[in-house]
């Protein structure tokens, strides 16, 4: 008789510890960021930001199943975990919520948090809620047209469900089998609107029925699960099986956005019975339980992180603010500009 | 009368609308919990009921169209965009079914709704919390549109709004909502939808306006006047559709010189058709082309602060050289 | 042993002989003013008309269960039938078809068969597919909020279940539990694009499930069957219970409109084999099989309908055009008008 | 060069279009199984494949936001709504999305998406099959919007509008269609977007027109030059954004007198922005004041014929009455 070592959950899953040590840093960082950038809106640095608080595992679990520089992301704004994971980095963040000129989502023009990076396949972002559902099923057409090996992951929370463009963009991947995965980040308000007032139903992932593909409910606050429904999702879409509808329940801790006070719309003991499943901590025991990390590491690992954050942020902070004039340009194209670029 | 700011004007005559008529309902995006993202109806879903201060889902068509149900069945619906840049959506329900329902049944039925929106920039807003929508609606016949900028008229616009058995599009100007204040009647004053009003008399030349525009025309031709004794009129368009042409023609008539200032893009804006009825009516009393002013045709606004200021506030001196020009031509 | 007699399927239902006689004539009229519009418009008199053949048993059975005078109804193009149903006569069917100045669902202004009808509850529409179906929402809602007893019902097309309007206006109506019923007369086209082209499943009554309320699938060409299922939705929605969404299955057995040639996109052995279920017939085989009505009564009643419809055309032919400066009228409403009219 | 009318010069552009570059798909409502309902496309989806003519489920907003997808994936979509009046809820994916795309993000990515569709009236359409759109989208900065009214410019500007590396709302009058015929260049010409083209000479007065209109204007001139002798230049638009006033202005210069005419409904109409245009630059140059043209402020149109023909018809007379009284103003 061998004896066998049971594998760990992550392991079991086919990722290294490595690869958790990296999510975990992920998770962090999008965490640590949140709160230099808050203080940055306090300190009246920053007009507007966009916190991502109590959503990081579901964005990174759903992120890491995703492969860099092959795949196409569609975030919404509530994603600052989930652009790291899809490899922006803390400087280019910072750059947008300071509204720098070399900010690669919008050059300055945009409210922070309104993502794109052309060369990561970061597809540029709006503020109108669900209309990016029909462009993630169009790339995915063009996609399977042009026979590429890419998948398009697509991003929103409960509030854009309720739209019509959601609606017609998750039908239409139906329809054609598109290698698509729409991702609901479910923290159960739009804005203050609760649940209750905007469906009649407790799962978003029960809609997708209506589309002829799988939907699955995963506890959003458990990267693990939130990876390993992405990861079938994504081996589906690759196998031309088609779209698949991710449910992620978790839930915002902060307000909507820096402009935003919840006491008025969200019971205190609400936010702090979620604040009990905090995605950075539930992460931070399973890497202890599983000895990926110890005190020292978690520590000097936190440092870490806060150190490159406070540089990304100086370095931002420095960096040029866009010229008045260019805000005449790029209504069209220009003259060297080519087609479908 | 009592001094209160713009949106405080809205939030007070609404509330009194309410308060008086249970066939008033409102709903939107936020309007309960919250009590609107500007804070108009805080309080008011307990006051008045869950089932008249509605929280819709986020999807705008439906909210229209569901309100557009409701008129047609006896409720007065006051729908609020929760930003005019997310009405987009409901283009449809406010084109082809609130504005032509009258038409389509020979008047058989009708559609007694208020679209309430905040918008325009100059508040950090970026492309998609600053757009001006105005041009859009007031070329739909069939739809009224009106776009207060004093405490005063915003309540007495909002009532005549609720009044009317036709839809009507209510635009407030963000940037008007805490920055402008003024004297409002107590009584429950209206102000004509159709009509335009001369907010300061003068007589070298017409400046016609509207939304924050206005004040910033206002500023412009007071500065004027103390600096160089120049006696500018300025029209207050008030109601885009339907357009009150007597008194802007009027006004042209007599002062000779015509100059229109918008906030939104300038090209195919609304102060196009301004300037086009003036032309067409007025030409030959005029001693100087017309001057028109619109924003740059870039979409709504840069957040970037120094995009920003590129689109609005070169607007003050602009205005103000603009007039001067035009005084001496 | 006392001797009882089988009930009738449709004495099952609560119908009576007279009410099966009268549902026959309703299906036969909607029938044959159908196939008389058609030669008005092949002789050049009618510009444009919209044929229901096929569709007669789900919009006459489904109509049933609504009351006449208390309900709310906001058709679409195509329910033809329905509209006898709801009492429009054929005299008015005709004003619209002729565009004439009394036509009393828009005085000529619009196309035919975009109905309205104050005085019987008919709400008026317009070509723009699924824009009925938010305004459903919105009159339940007022129904509710007035506490009237009143039910809506909203039809519309498999076509019309693709819209963004659609989803909304459900997704409302089941958040509110409303008294609204949704009929979808699914013939499997939306013009020429198939069912396979508008949704990836067998069933548009499956998406119910999504908005909190059921779903029923029925046979279309069967006029009890719609019955029953929209006396029990309509029970349903008067006991507070919530909207109802039902699926009649059904065919439409020419043209989309009298503009459309079919022959393009539909194989002919398609639509021969459906009109071996033609509702008519099988509602005719049903009265004969309960005696309800023999031979001779068919015949009769067939030329008592025709001449009702040849008299109605009649009369609606010699009726005055619209006066054209009347063109101008009713972009507002006018000094007499009040508010809510 | 072949003779061709309107719709058959669209198809065989479209046709050779993507006969050369399979990035090119065509997607709406009915274009594949039924080739289109104007009948555009019949064969295709045989001859390209149904995944290059793609019959989509019945969602404007959808078809538009899929297309965008395509576009910025590498795809030269060309979409296609049906009826203009049923573009209205694809307006938040055309305004906000297709027509910011490349603003928002400084360039990084374009949106090379075509939106054909056939708009107008005068064909027994009633209110939601004959409206004219081109005011809603003119106003958009980042949108192209474009309108042909002979064979060769329809073929000729959809060719630019495909290789347009953004958004173009091609718009096609439908009672161009098969009205109008003329001679098109065998060769893949293109017309470039932004120019407008002078279709008739003259020198007393110039009349500024575009789509059906631009038939009703030409004829006019043509009756007026036969039985007055007068001699009216006819400039046709064809590109509505960008808007060629150069030529415009250069024109009305030259004849001193202007005229503008078009179908849509009057007020805030595409046509107020083109007086208003020639009100500012060129107005002294003027002897009459400017005279507009446009449609009853109704909703497109009545069904039936003695209300159609109010709105249509009066135009030949009204036109050609007008062009004479501003001859001799
Ligand atoms: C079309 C549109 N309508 C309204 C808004 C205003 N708005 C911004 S975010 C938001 C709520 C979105 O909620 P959800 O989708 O659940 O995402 P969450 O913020 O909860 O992550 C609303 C109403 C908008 N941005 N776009
Ligand atoms: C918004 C909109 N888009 C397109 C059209 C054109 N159109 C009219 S009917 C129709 C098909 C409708 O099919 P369905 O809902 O299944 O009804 P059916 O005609 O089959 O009864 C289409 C595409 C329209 N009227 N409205
Ligand atoms: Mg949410
Ligand atoms: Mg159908």
């Amino acid at each position: 008789m061998s004896t066998r070592v049971a594998p760990t959950p992550h392991g079991a899953l086919g990722l290294s510890d490595d690869d958790l040590r990296a999510m975990y840093r992920l998770v962090l960082t999008a965490r640590l960021l949140d709160e230099a950038a808050l203080r940055q809106n306090r300190m009246g640095r920053a007009a507007f930001v966009v916190p991502a608080e109590g959503h990081e595992a579901c964005q990174v679990g759903t992120g890491w199943a995703m492969r860099k520089g092959v795949d196409i992301w569609l975030p919404y704004y509530r994603d600052g975990a989930l652009v790291l994971a899809a490899g922006m980095t803390p400087y280019e963040v910072f750059l947008g919520i300071f509204a720098k000129a070399d900010d690669p989502s919008s050059g300055g023009r945009q409210m922070p948090s309104h993502w794109g990076h052309k060369k990561l396949g970061i597809i540029t972002g709006s503020s109108p809620i669900a209309t990016q559902v029909p462009h993630a099923a169009g790339i995915a057409y063009a996609i399977k047209y042009r026979n590429e090996d890419a998948v398009v992951g697509c991003w929103f929370g409960d509030g854009a469900t309720s739209e019509g463009d959601w609606h017609e963009g998750l039908n239409f991947a139906g329809i054609h089998k598109l290698p698509v995965i729409f991702v609901c980040e479910n923290n159960h308000y739009a804005i203050s609107v609760p649940q209750s007032k905007q469906m009649a139903v407790e799962h978003v992932a029960d809609r997708a029925a209506g589309y002829g593909f799988p939907g699955v409910v995963v506890d959003g606050n458990d990267v693990l699960a939130c990876y390993e429904a992405m990861k079938h999702a994504h081996d589906r879409a690759r196998a031309g099986e088609g779209p698949t509808l991710i449910e992620c329940k978790t839930y915002r801790f902060l307000g909507h956005t820096s402009d935003d006070d919840d006491k008025t719309y969200r019971p205190r003991d609400e936010v702090e019975l979620a604040r009990q499943h905090d995605p950075v901590h539930v992460l931070g025991t399973y890497m202890r339980e599983h000895r990926l990390i110890d005190d020292g590491g978690a520590e000097e690992l936190r440092a870490s992180v806060k150190g490159e954050i406070e540089e990304a942020l100086a370095a931002a902070w420095d960096a040029p603010d866009p010229d008045p004039s260019s805000a005449m340009r790029h209504v069209f194209a220009e003259p060297a500009g080519g087609v479908g670029q | 009368m009592t001094e209160k700011n713009v949106v405080t004007a809205i939030r007070d005559a609404l509330h009194d609308e309410m308060a008086e008529d249970d066939r008033i309902v409102l709903l939107g995006e936020d309007v309960g919990n919250r009590g609107g993202v500007f804070r108009v109806s805080v309080g008011w879903m307990e006051e008045f009921g869950e089932q008249r201060v509605i929280d819709t889902p986020l999807a705008e068509s439906g909210l229209v169209g569901v309100a557009i149900g409701m008129a047609m069945h006896g409720l007065l619906p006051v729908a609020e965009i929760q930003f005019a840049d997310f009405i987009h959506p409901a283009f449809d329900q406010i084109v082809s079914e609130a504005a032509r329902i009258r038409y389509r049944s020979n008047g058989a039925f009708g559609c007694p709704l208020v679209i309430r929106t905040p918008c325009g920039g100059g508040i950090h807003g970026a492309l998609y919390h600053s757009q001006s929508i105005e041009a859009f609606y007031a070329h739909v016949p069939g739809l009224k549109v009106v776009m207060p900028s004093t405490p005063a008229d915003a309540a007495g616009l909002l009532r005549s709004a609720i009044a009317d058995p036709d839809p009507v599009l209510f635009l407030e100007h963000k940037k008007t909502y805490r920055a402008i204040t003024g004297e409002v009647p107590d009584d429950r004053h209206l102000v004509p939808i159709g009509s335009a009003d001369i907010k300061r008399q003068g007589s070298d030349l017409t400046c016609v306006s509207y939304g924050y525009s206005l004040h910033t025309c206002l500023d412009a031709a007071s500065r004027l006047h103390d600096d160089e004794g120049i006696s500018v009129e300025v029209v207050d368009v008030r109601s885009l559709a339907p357009l009150d042409t007597a008194t802007i023609l009027d006004s042209v008539r007599r002062t000779s010189k015509a100059m229109v200032v918008y906030e939104d893009n300038r090209t195919y804006g609304a102060g196009a058709e301004i300037v086009a009825t003036i032309a067409e009516e007025a030409m030959f009393d005029l001693d100087a082309p017309i001057v028109r002013i619109g924003g740059p045709d870039i979409p709504a606004m840069p957040f970037a602060t120094p995009l920003e200021h590129l689109y609005m506030e070169p607007e003050p001196d602009q205005v103000y050289q603009r007039m001067l020009e035009l005084a001496h031509a």
